[in-house]
């Protein structure tokens, strides 16, 4: 029962591309707001007819605009969380999750559901009008959740609602995988949360699905730039090939800066960029992390002076913003945990900086604009 | 206060409201989700009852529904039915002389509704049928009540295309506004108001009534 | 400038009063405004100020009450006398007959299904078709049968487009030149109903243009037309 | 062809849009807002202008209206202003008798606005007079357009109330309804033809065309 | 020009309490879904008339129930983004900007903050229902910023937008605290986003106000159990107060666990608490972290040893659940960054844990269920 979407179309809005999800499998679609992401949802569902597309779930073929098939969404037994809730205004919150079941105990399953996605009892009764943002937005959970869909559609579903709410809805949807099998989608701006609770990410920009994969994969080694802005890396730089290394699968990069030319790394080569090609190269945060004794030799570390710029406590972790002696004036970010307030370095303080050269993942050079 | 009449009257009104309130809701409806260019010419032709003078429309209907018209030989001889002169003509002319009332106010109350809900229905597995009387009929009933309460507070007071096609006929055709106009050309004036005031009162409680049972509880505080 | 007249006349004067009026034109430069309805309405309408000069009732005791009210001249004049008759629309299965015995015979054999007067209760016309059914021993039996029309002209259009068997109809809307093609009108006799006394009446604001036309509807040549119309000269 | 009166009447049909438009308006805008418990005794009220005949109506208002009562002697006296047999007579009634079309289509139409909308608009400091223009008169749009085209349509074909208090009276208060009623009564079926083809393709257009200019973009695909 | 509000009401939702902001100060409202953070800002923007409430900014007085005074909505000059939105549907994005405008230039003042909340151009005649979610959005926030507020509140204005746009949104908001310094009010889910934009929190639940302060003292130093919940403490643990210690601001506390003791803590004693009371404690995720090399023998620390239960990697963070063996069976949450994947404790280790004993903090215990 995998589902499996392509789609190609200009008008209303633009949408190119694909992606599969894999029974029980979740896949989270993410990308900047106008990406298409309620789109794709809306052609999935059967809400939108796509120019051309073919969406099939197992054997059954939902969409197929070569052979003029249009299943309509009456029959595609979809889970959908709308972005907007879409809330019948005229019903109580237990009629909203009652609204897809026809058994003669709907109440009692939508009373069931409401209670698992932690509405309070005295909320039953009440219409959407009467509910807090939150409170409307877990009606609509509930009411996607309460049926035996074929494939579960959830565009935002935990926008509006707090961290604890949340934990218990992340377990709703843990619990829910392991009853049902189904491929799950869904759509978030939380790359937290999108990497707590997907199997597989779908980064999308401008109508276009760019990668598809494992969050730690696409973390590690993003397709291009734009993907690697998406996933939220911060920390990503210039350079120019310089060819290969002294071992095989190792190669020499030149870290460029804004002010002139760094040092020389020794990363990775995956073979597919040239000699003076010029990159872009990021690293993952655990590839960071400050000195505390003397710098080590291993040729897979790179130790860089650096200057504390900003100094955000942020709770559990400290954002810091540093500058880079080398290349000159070269901005990077690095999370601290576990480091007692004392101990951090404070704003103007000069620390070492630990890069770890074997998490380095180099991508053409970007030339679109963001 | 002539009974018979006022009885006729309601009579005839439920009749109608009970005709034209399917077609009037399936129109109606269709009418509000179309977006075909024909879309105003058919709301204009829906208009055309009202456009013409009641006696005037009452005369074209009994020239084409009377005994002498083929539509009227065709029912008489195959339906053993008259089409003028008895409760049924009368009922077809106040069917086809509310279809403005039924029609507009209803449209607007299905057009009002947002789209995005009648989506969330359809994903959720609801027919056409069942999106019809759970959504969008509940959505679009201050429209539905208004289309309603107008139909049958006009067909009580209607007079024209009523005289003429029912011909005034004691028990059958005389409506309780053909008695009232009949107590005022006989300058009965006691007997007319007695019977106007009659009317209004009875009118207005039936509003209030249908009024009351057909609210619905304002949209909420926010 | 030459005021204009406004007359409201009762409906059954329709086509004759435009004959007459239009001599009256001719002769005297004077522009006049015919209005036609109903005797009741008019008889309201002057109660309540309606800007008439001259009122040609259907039936006198509007003009009386009037009169009474102080809001004419005079008692006014008659000016014809109406006749009605039974009008059978074409293919009916009843035949035009004054002394309404083929009428009988069709109420009998039961071919009559609706049968056209104007409503006996207001207007002047209905009053003497119900008299002169009751002379002809036909009221009892036709009561069941009978469409009321608001007025006089409202039964004819009933018996007029086939929608009933007949009517009894005013003889001034039969000979219409329209009506001669749409069926067949017997004239009932002038002794089976009280008379239909049209009388006229100038009203108080009348200007002097308006008494010229009133005595002009006495005048053998008014007279004359009215007569080709089907009323009968009253008895001065 | 009696251009005159149809000239009249559509002259008629707009002062009556245009003394109705604001006080419409503001009561429709007014009844919807109302949380009173006396709402539904006044929407019944409004009502009653429908329930009467309208000859019986119209009867009344001349008996209330005409020069041997007290407000037509009052108007006489005082503003020097006959109140029946001319235009402004026509127009009071013809108000009088539009009042339940124009405000109920109106009502809905305020009813359906969003309360979240006017809360948006008073917050961004929108006076109440600029949240009436600016947001609730555009949402009312289609119920105002509703009300709008009845009234107008409505007040072309009107007879029995224009009747009695006009008096017929060519090229003062002739409407073009009477005229062709008068056709009828006259037997002159070619004219009385010709006369309502000319007004229903008259009212067919003026309908078109204000659907056209009053259509409001649908709410868009999703 | 501080924003003062105090409120108590019963019906039609529960609202007690109240809170202070300085001018160019932000204050972040946080608390669970109906919490009332929705009702509290309709009742300073005046979309409510609140039972009991004085809400004063300066001098001026918008409400004051005891002098029966009120301020209706259009006179208090407040800059709202709703939750909804509550974008006219019948308005270009451009026109629903402008709807607070009254100068001749509105169109063009519209058009520059449709642009600097990074609309794209060929969007701003469009109307909301052409709009993504996260478009419609930035509209909603550019019409309350583009008007000169005498407050602003901002109902969880960012929840729609992605995280690349969420920064040209929180630099804005920076760039509008330096041109106008009036008080902001920002309703959040997001604790991390809460921190860094607001210089204090206040916490609500249940219609209460239960605690406003900066971000690090709230979350070093919870009033009670529930806002340490609140403000998205997971180590949160139960404990018997035994004394006084060595030192003066010293004391002795028993750490309790599900089966049974644990070790006597040396904590700071801010003499709230009594000899022999239950009491609630916890500590901060600065306070914790994995031990390297031998013991410390500092009282400050305490080393306990630990299982790994579970390990979420989490992009630029690595989340371990840890199960103590004393008290037994305790699980606390560890935060790590920097550390490269392949010295990461895997699941099923044990790792030596150490708690800064200094960063503890005592509260009475919760007497109320959540
Ligand atoms: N119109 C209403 N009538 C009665 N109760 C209401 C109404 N609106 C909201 N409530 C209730 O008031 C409480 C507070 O609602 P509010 O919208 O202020 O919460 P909130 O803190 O904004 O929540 P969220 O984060 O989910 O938006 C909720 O329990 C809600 O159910
Ligand atoms: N009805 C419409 N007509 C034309 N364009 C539309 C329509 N609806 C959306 N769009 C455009 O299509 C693009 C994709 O919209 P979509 O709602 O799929 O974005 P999204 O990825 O869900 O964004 P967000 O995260 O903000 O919700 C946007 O640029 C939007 O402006
Ligand atoms: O007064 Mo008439 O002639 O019966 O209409
Ligand atoms: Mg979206
Ligand atoms: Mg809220």
């Amino acid at each position: 029962m995998t589902l499996r979407v392509h789609i190609a179309q200009e008008t209303p809005m633009r949408l190119r591309g694909g992606f599969h999800c894999e029974p029980g499998q979740m896949v989270a679609l993410v990308g900047p707001s106008g990406a298409g992401k309620t789109s794709l949802m809306r052609a999935i569902a059967g809400l939108m007819r796509p120019q051309h597309a073919r969406i099939t779930v197992g054997d059954a073929c939902w969409c197929d605009s070569a052979a003029g098939l249009f299943v309509p969404p009456q029959q595609r037994r979809v889970g959908l969380v709308f972005q907007d809730y879409a809330l019948m205004p005229h019903m109580t919150a237990q009629h909203n999750v009652a609204l897809p079941l026809h058994d003669p105990d709907r109440l009692a399953r939508a009373t069931d559901m409401l209670r698992r996605v932690g509405l309070a009892p005295e909320l039953y009764t009440r219409r959407p009008a009467q509910l807090s943002g939150g409170q409307q937005q877990r009606v609509a959970v509930a009411r996607a959740l309460v049926r035996d869909p074929a494939v579960l559609l959830l565009d935002e579903p935990f926008s509006a609602v707090d961290q604890m709410n949340r934990r218990t809805l992340y377990a709703l949807l843990a619990e829910l995988r392991e009853d049902i099998a189904v491929p799950m989608v869904l759509v978030t701006h939380d790359l937290t949360e999108a990497r707590l609770l997907a199997d597989e990410l779908v980064v999308m920009a401008d109508g276009e699905v760019l990668q598809q994969g494992r969050p730690e994969v696409i973390h590690r080694s993003p397709r291009n730039a734009r993907v690697a802005d998406l996933v939220g890396i911060v920390n990503r730089f210039e350079g120019r090939w310089e060819g290969a290394a002294d071992a095989p699968g190792w190669g020499l990069m030149r870290w460029l800066g804004a002010a002139g030319d760094g040092p020389q790394l020794r990363v990775r080569d995956k073979g597919k960029v040239e000699r003076d090609q010029h990159v872009t190269w990021v690293i993952p945060g655990e590839g960071l992390a400050l000195c505390d004794g003397t710098p080590p030799t291993d040729p897979r570390w790179l130790c860089l002076l650096a200057q504390v710029l900003t100094q955000h406590h942020l709770g559990d972790v400290t954002l810091l913003r540093l500058q880079t002696d080398q290349p000159t004036g070269t901005t990077l970010q690095l999370m601290l945990t576990g480091q007692p307030h004392t101990q951090l370095p404070a704003v103007g303080d000069t620390v070492r900086l630990r890069l770890d050269l074997s998490l380095v993942h180099i991508m053409p050079s970007r030339t679109v604009s963001a | 206060m002539d009974w018979q009449a006022l009885a006729l009257s309601v009579q005839l009104a439920l009749a109608t409201l009970l005709v034209l309130l399917p077609v009037g809701l399936l129109s109606a409806r269709w009418l509000a989700r179309s977006r075909s260019p024909a879309k105003p010419w058919l709301e204009a032709l829906v208009m055309l009852p009202l456009v013409l003078p009641p006696t005037v429309l009452g005369y074209y209907l009994l020239v084409s529904l009377g005994a002498a018209s083929p539509l009227g030989r065709w029912a008489q001889d195959t339906l053993g039915l008259s089409l003028s002169f008895n409760f049924l003509g009368l009922l077809l002319a106040s069917v086809v002389f509310n279809i403005p009332f039924m029609l507009q106010p209803m449209q607007r109350g299905f057009e009002a509704i947002p789209h995005k809900l009648i989506e969330a229905a359809t994903v959720n597995g609801l027919s056409a049928w069942a999106t019809f009387w759970r959504v969008e009929l509940p959505l679009a009933w201050p429209g539905v009540m208004s289309a309603m309460v107008l139909t049958f507070v006009h067909t009580l007071g209607e007079f024209g295309v009523v005289l003429m096609v029912g011909g005034n006929i004691p028990g059958e055709t005389r409506t309780i506004a053909i008695a009232i106009y009949d107590r005022v050309q006989a300058f009965d004036l006691h007997g007319a108001h007695l019977m106007s005031l009659t009317l209004l009162v009875f009118s207005t409680l039936a509003v209030v009534a249908s009024l009351w049972a057909g609210r619905r509880t304002p949209e909420g505080a926010r | 400038q030459p005021t204009t007249i406004t007359v409201a006349a009762a409906s059954d004067l329709k086509f004759a009063l435009e004959d007459v009026a239009a001599q009256f034109e001719k002769g005297t430069g004077q522009r006049l405004r015919l209005v036609f309805g109903s005797s009741g309405n008019f008889f309201t309408q002057i109660q309540q100020g309606a800007p008439f000069h001259l009122y040609l009732s259907a039936d006198e005791a509007y003009v009386f009450k009037l009169a009474d009210a102080g809001l004419t001249t005079d008692r006014g004049r008659l000016y014809a006398l109406g006749r009605i008759g039974l009008f059978v629309p074409k293919g009916s299965p009843v035949k035009a007959d004054g002394e309404l015995k083929d009428l009988a015979r069709a109420l009998k054999a039961g071919e009559v299904h609706k049968f056209a007067i104007a409503n006996p209760d207001h207007a002047p016309y209905g009053a003497r078709a119900r008299e002169a059914l009751q002379h002809a021993g036909l009221w009892n039996a036709l009561q069941p049968r009978l469409v009321l029309g608001e007025n006089i002209s409202q039964a004819t259009q009933f018996a007029a487009s086939g929608a009933t068997q007949g009517g009894v109809i005013a003889q001034s809307l039969a000979l219409a030149p329209q009506m001669a093609a749409q069926g067949d009108f017997a004239l009932i006799p002038a002794t089976w109903h009280q008379p239909l006394a049209q009388r006229m009446v100038l009203l108080k604001n009348a200007p002097p243009a308006a008494r010229a036309f009133y005595e002009h509807l006495a005048t053998p040549a008014a007279q004359a037309t009215l007569a080709r119309y089907g009323f009968s000269r009253p008895k001065p």
